[in-house]
């Protein structure tokens, strides 16, 4: 009984739990329901309510080590978005957001953009490229596009690229997408676009800036899709399950293993405390 | 067929540094020692090519100067000559931080905290005072005078009571990214292993 | 005499770098506002200097392991080699090219990912032992942690209703509070730290109180 | 002249900073001001005797702070504490390793702890390899340090990742005490895994009440004049809104 306890209450047992349950979830999943947030859909209403045609500007600053928590939830939002009539515009605050960025571009996500028939790279979607600079970048991008930006990520001159034409202030901007990850930069992209330029403006972020953008809602920002969580509740309302779907199930079971723990912490702390195990 | 190796690669180091969890092995090292070497490299190589082509403009001849200085160091009794390039490099860094901190940390949040008071409405005005009895608890916490400490000791229980609740919740929306990350690396070595990786 | 150098000519360029900066922020001065500027890129210059010192530092530490053959020596030696290696490639094809990022990524890119896992893995086990009630203010940690944690998991607003409700509540409101409260503290301790900084109270950069040689 | 949007700004940073000068001030006049007992920061003396019975040696770092970002005073204060851990292990005679993920850092740790062992002439313990960088691997190098060199007490001090749960949690397992001190909000969560903490600002007031010095120990007074201010507007400007005027505006002028 004793050493049972002792194993119990070594680190073994969480990671030898952690990993059961994981490796469990991912072999046989369950199908565990979803329930569609407030947040999401609100996300998912501020795009369908979009007309056809209208400008959207794309904030991509994802990295390399939270991909897994926060780009693949964003990849069901750019496929959403490309497949609307609209004109995308997608910008890299981060060093690290093109590598993964043409991943997607070039169809080798999750989500195959190159099936997608009748998007022409220039006409409807433009990507820009990392700029340096941060808040003071925006800022600059929004009062003058073209005198911010020469050429896109592949080297064109964006004034030969027809859609640019249309984009020029903010002004023509009719939605901000924030995709943000790790770096602690959702309040100074609330400041540039919602606060000074007073766009519309939805957030696709991981968990660990969900808190921080949670104050913003639903004043300033009018959706949130919080990190493979919304991204599930996203996938469920579009009815198209994916990787998100697929990683939400082991999520559920590990969040309730750690209250079971935390749970069982007690239990013991308790129980030894008392001279009830001994 | 460098695809494949560094699949190899990744998929060995992932495994010694996940070793580390259950036992400490001299094996572990390597996996210490290749993220080391590549981020040091890196780093390096960053710096030695902008500080190549950069140093020519005339701005930044002085700190180029002040930047070998740094050398000194490894001369013992000159050390204190890398004191000059720090000293500089910490009044910037003090000077950029003292600037903006009051507006995002202190004015802000005040700002923010008055502004929840909206109706008399019962539910909204109880919410409300809870987060301002909240916020000047907290503050009360920090408080270092040995004076009237009998009354502040009570205060400062409850504003550690608030704090440790945000500590509570902040775990618990943040552990949910970090346990992706750990499924994520699990599933990684198992498509390893039944071959989908390749 | 030798205090002046080493001491007092160093805290005073603290203050006036420190001062030029900081007024940068709040005049529209244009002599303050160049005069800023210039500082800042001379302080991301000179960090780039302290790379240089960094790596020289770790070959130096390495090479007497490896010649005496201390303990591990040969994992140095590994180190080394590709520290080498890399840096000739990053030199030769410079930083952008395939077989650069070829080695960045494979050496790199798996442990720093692993080591973010290893971290969520911890934390599980860390937040065993961590909630644990000891105290009145972890009690509180531990009720505000299930809750939230619950209304996080996909299903779990499924299998406890109104747990996504009390877990909007706790954020909005006490967990808010404690937030801004550390917040603003750090704000101010912050602005002491600095000005102690400015006026030559706090040196801790600057080796020890006193020298002797 | 004056930036519009930035003069309250100012003004505040203004009387702050004039409370914490006006506290300095008086105290060079013999004045002495009391502060309450800090037990967080008492404990670092014994997690340095434990080691020194034990046989073991102190870890400490100073964070992930560069000196030129805004995270630099993390940093001084973190090196005020480090200046202190070197004193107390130089005179006991404990092994000292120190690492870092900073380049920034490496300089000032080596003249700081050269300096400090200088003054207690112990240069002749100072291991070649006590200043170590590791770039932003630090964790994976700390984990075998806490590991492989039996380290006694860890002091985690200055700006940190949440990466700094790796560290704690090895250390517990071999039997290290953690001390955590940080300022940012992104790794708030992190502080019930350490054992001792130093939260927020009680990091920046590490470096005044170590130094037992009463000019700085009247500038820890001046920082809870700032927090009095700070609560007296708030409560003003709640009044004021619940009586229908409204006092944010005037606040962001």
């Amino acid at each position: 009984m004793v050493k049972l306890i002792d194993f119990i209450d070594s680190s073994y047992f969480s990671h030898i739990m952690l990993v059961f349950i994981a490796v469990l979830f991912i072999v046989r999943p369950l199908g565990l329901p979803v329930v569609v947030s407030e947040q999401t859909k609100s996300f998912i209403d501020v795009i369908e309510s979009l007309k056809p045609g209208s400008n959207i500007l794309i904030q991509y600053d994802v990295t390399v080590a939270m991909y897994p928590s926060t780009g693949i939830p964003t990849e069901i939002m750019l496929r959403h978005v490309m497949e609307h009539p609209f004109n995308v515009m997608i910008v890299s605050g981060g060093p690290e957001g093109p590598k993964l960025l043409e991943q997607f571009l070039g169809g080798k996500g999750n989500y195959n953009i190159q099936e997608m028939k009748g998007r022409v790279y220039g006409q409807d979607h433009v990507y820009l490229g990392y700029i340096a600079g941060g808040e003071t970048m925006y800022v600059s991008l929004g009062s003058n596009v073209h005198g911010t930006v020469v050429k896109d990520y592949y080297g064109t001159p964006i004034d030969d690229l027809p859609m640019m034409n249309k984009i020029n202030t903010y002004k023509d901007i009719d939605l901000v997408i924030i995709c943000e990850a790790g770096s602690d930069q959702i309040d100074g992209s609330v400041r540039v676009w919602a606060t000074t330029y007073g766009r519309k403006l939805i957030a696709d972020i991981g968990s660990s800036q969900y808190t921080a953008t949670l104050v913003y809602y639903p004043q300033l920002v009018k959706g949130i899709i919080n990190g493979v969580k919304g991204g599930a509740e996203y996938e469920y309302s579009k009815g198209k399950p994916g990787p998100n779907i697929a990683g939400s199930d082991p999520l559920t079971g590990l969040l309730f293993l750690n209250v079971g723990l935390i749970i069982l912490g007690n239990i013991l702390y308790y129980s030894k405390k008392r001279g009830i195990i001994k | 067929m460098s695809d494949i190796i560094g699949i190899i690669i990744a998929a060995t180091l992932t495994l010694i540094a996940l070793s580390q969890l259950f036992k400490y092995t001299r094996i572990y090292r390597i996996a210490e020692m290749s993220s080391i070497a590549a981020v040091v490299a890196n780093t390096t190589v960053v710096a030695v090519i902008t500080i190549i082509t950069k140093s020519y403009t005339p701005q930044l001849i002085i700190p180029t100067i002040l930047g070998l200085s740094y050398f000194s160091l490894f001369a013992g009794k000159y050390r204190w000559i890398s004191r000059y390039p720090i000293a500089i490099m910490v009044g910037v860094g003090t000077g950029i931080t003292l600037r903006a901190i009051l507006q995002s940390q202190f004015i802000e949040q005040i700002i923010a905290t008055i502004k929840v008071f909206t109706t008399f409405e019962p539910f909204n005005f109880i919410n409300a005072l809870i987060l301002a009895a909240g916020v000047i608890s907290g503050l009360t916490m920090y408080t270092f005078t040995d004076k009237y400490s009998k009354e502040l000791n009570a205060v400062r229980i409850i504003g550690r009571v608030f704090l440790f609740i945000a500590m509570g919740t902040l775990f618990a929306t943040s552990v949910y990214g970090d346990y992706t990350l750990a499924y994520n690396r699990i599933k990684f070595i198992l498509d390893f292993f039944t071959g989908k990786l390749f | 005499m030798s205090i002046v150098y080493k001491k007092y000519i160093p805290i005073g360029i603290t203050a006036i770098t420190g001062v030029i900066v900081l007024f940068d922020y709040y005049v529209k001065i244009p002599e303050i506002n160049s005069a800023s500027t210039i500082l800042t890129s001379w302080g991301t210059h000179l960090s780039y200097f302290a790379v240089l010192i960094s790596a020289l530092m770790i070959v130096r530490q390495s090479i007497p392991k490896i010649i005496k053959q201390e303990k591990d020596w040969y994992f140095y030696g590994y180190m080394l080699t590709i520290l080498i290696i890399m840096s000739a490639t990053g030199f030769i094809s410079g930083i952008a090219s395939s077989n650069y990022s070829w080695w960045y990524n494979n050496f790199y890119g798996p442990v720093s990912t692993t080591l973010m896992a290893i971290m969520g893995i911890y934390l599980m086990s860390a937040s065993y032992r961590a909630f644990r009630i000891r105290s009145v203010p972890v009690f509180g940690a531990m009720i505000a942690c299930i809750v939230v944690l619950i209304a996080t998991a996909p299903a779990g607003p499924v299998w406890f209703p109104g747990f996504g409700t009390l877990s909007q509540w706790i954020q909005a409101y006490p967990s808010q509070a404690g937030i801004r409260a550390f917040t603003m503290a750090a704000a101010i301790g912050t602005l002491a730290s600095g000005i102690r900084t400015l006026i030559g109270l706090e040196i801790g950069f600057l080796g020890a109180k006193e020298d002797k040689d | 002249m004056f930036i519009q949007g930035r003069i309250v700004v100012g003004v505040f940073t203004l009387i702050i900073s004039a409370f914490i000068l006006f506290f300095a001030y008086t105290s060079t006049r013999g004045k002495v001001w009391g502060i309450r007992k800090m037990p967080q920061i008492d404990s670092i003396d014994d997690m340095i005797g434990r080691c020194t019975e034990l046989g073991r040696s102190v870890h400490i770092s100073c964070g992930i702070g560069g000196l030129t970002s805004t995270l630099a005073p993390q940093t001084i204060a973190a090196l005020s504490i480090l200046r202190y851990v070197a004193t107390k292990t130089a005179k006991m005679k404990t092994r000292l390793i120190c690492t870092t993920s900073m380049a920034d850092h490496v300089p000032l740790l080596n003249d700081i702890i050269k300096t400090v062992y200088q003054n207690e002439n112990a240069l002749d313990q100072l291991a070649p390899d006590t200043i170590r960088y590791f770039g932003s691997a630090e964790t994976l190098g700390v984990c075998t340090i806490l590991g492989r060199e039996k380290c006694g007490a860890s002091f985690l001090v200055g700006a940190w990742t949440s990466g700094a749960v790796t560290i704690m949690e090895t250390a517990s397992v071999n039997d290290c005490i953690t001390l955590f001190g940080n300022a940012r909000t992104g790794s708030y969560y992190v502080f019930p895994f350490a054992n001792d903490t130093l939260i927020g600002e009680e990091l920046f007031t590490a470096g005044a009440y170590l130094s037992k010095d009463s000019i700085q120990i009247g500038t820890i007074l001046g920082q809870d004049g700032g927090k009095v201010i700070g609560i007296i507007v708030l409560i003003l400007g709640i009044i004021m809104r619940l009586m229908g005027g409204d006092i944010t505006q005037l606040l962001l002028r």
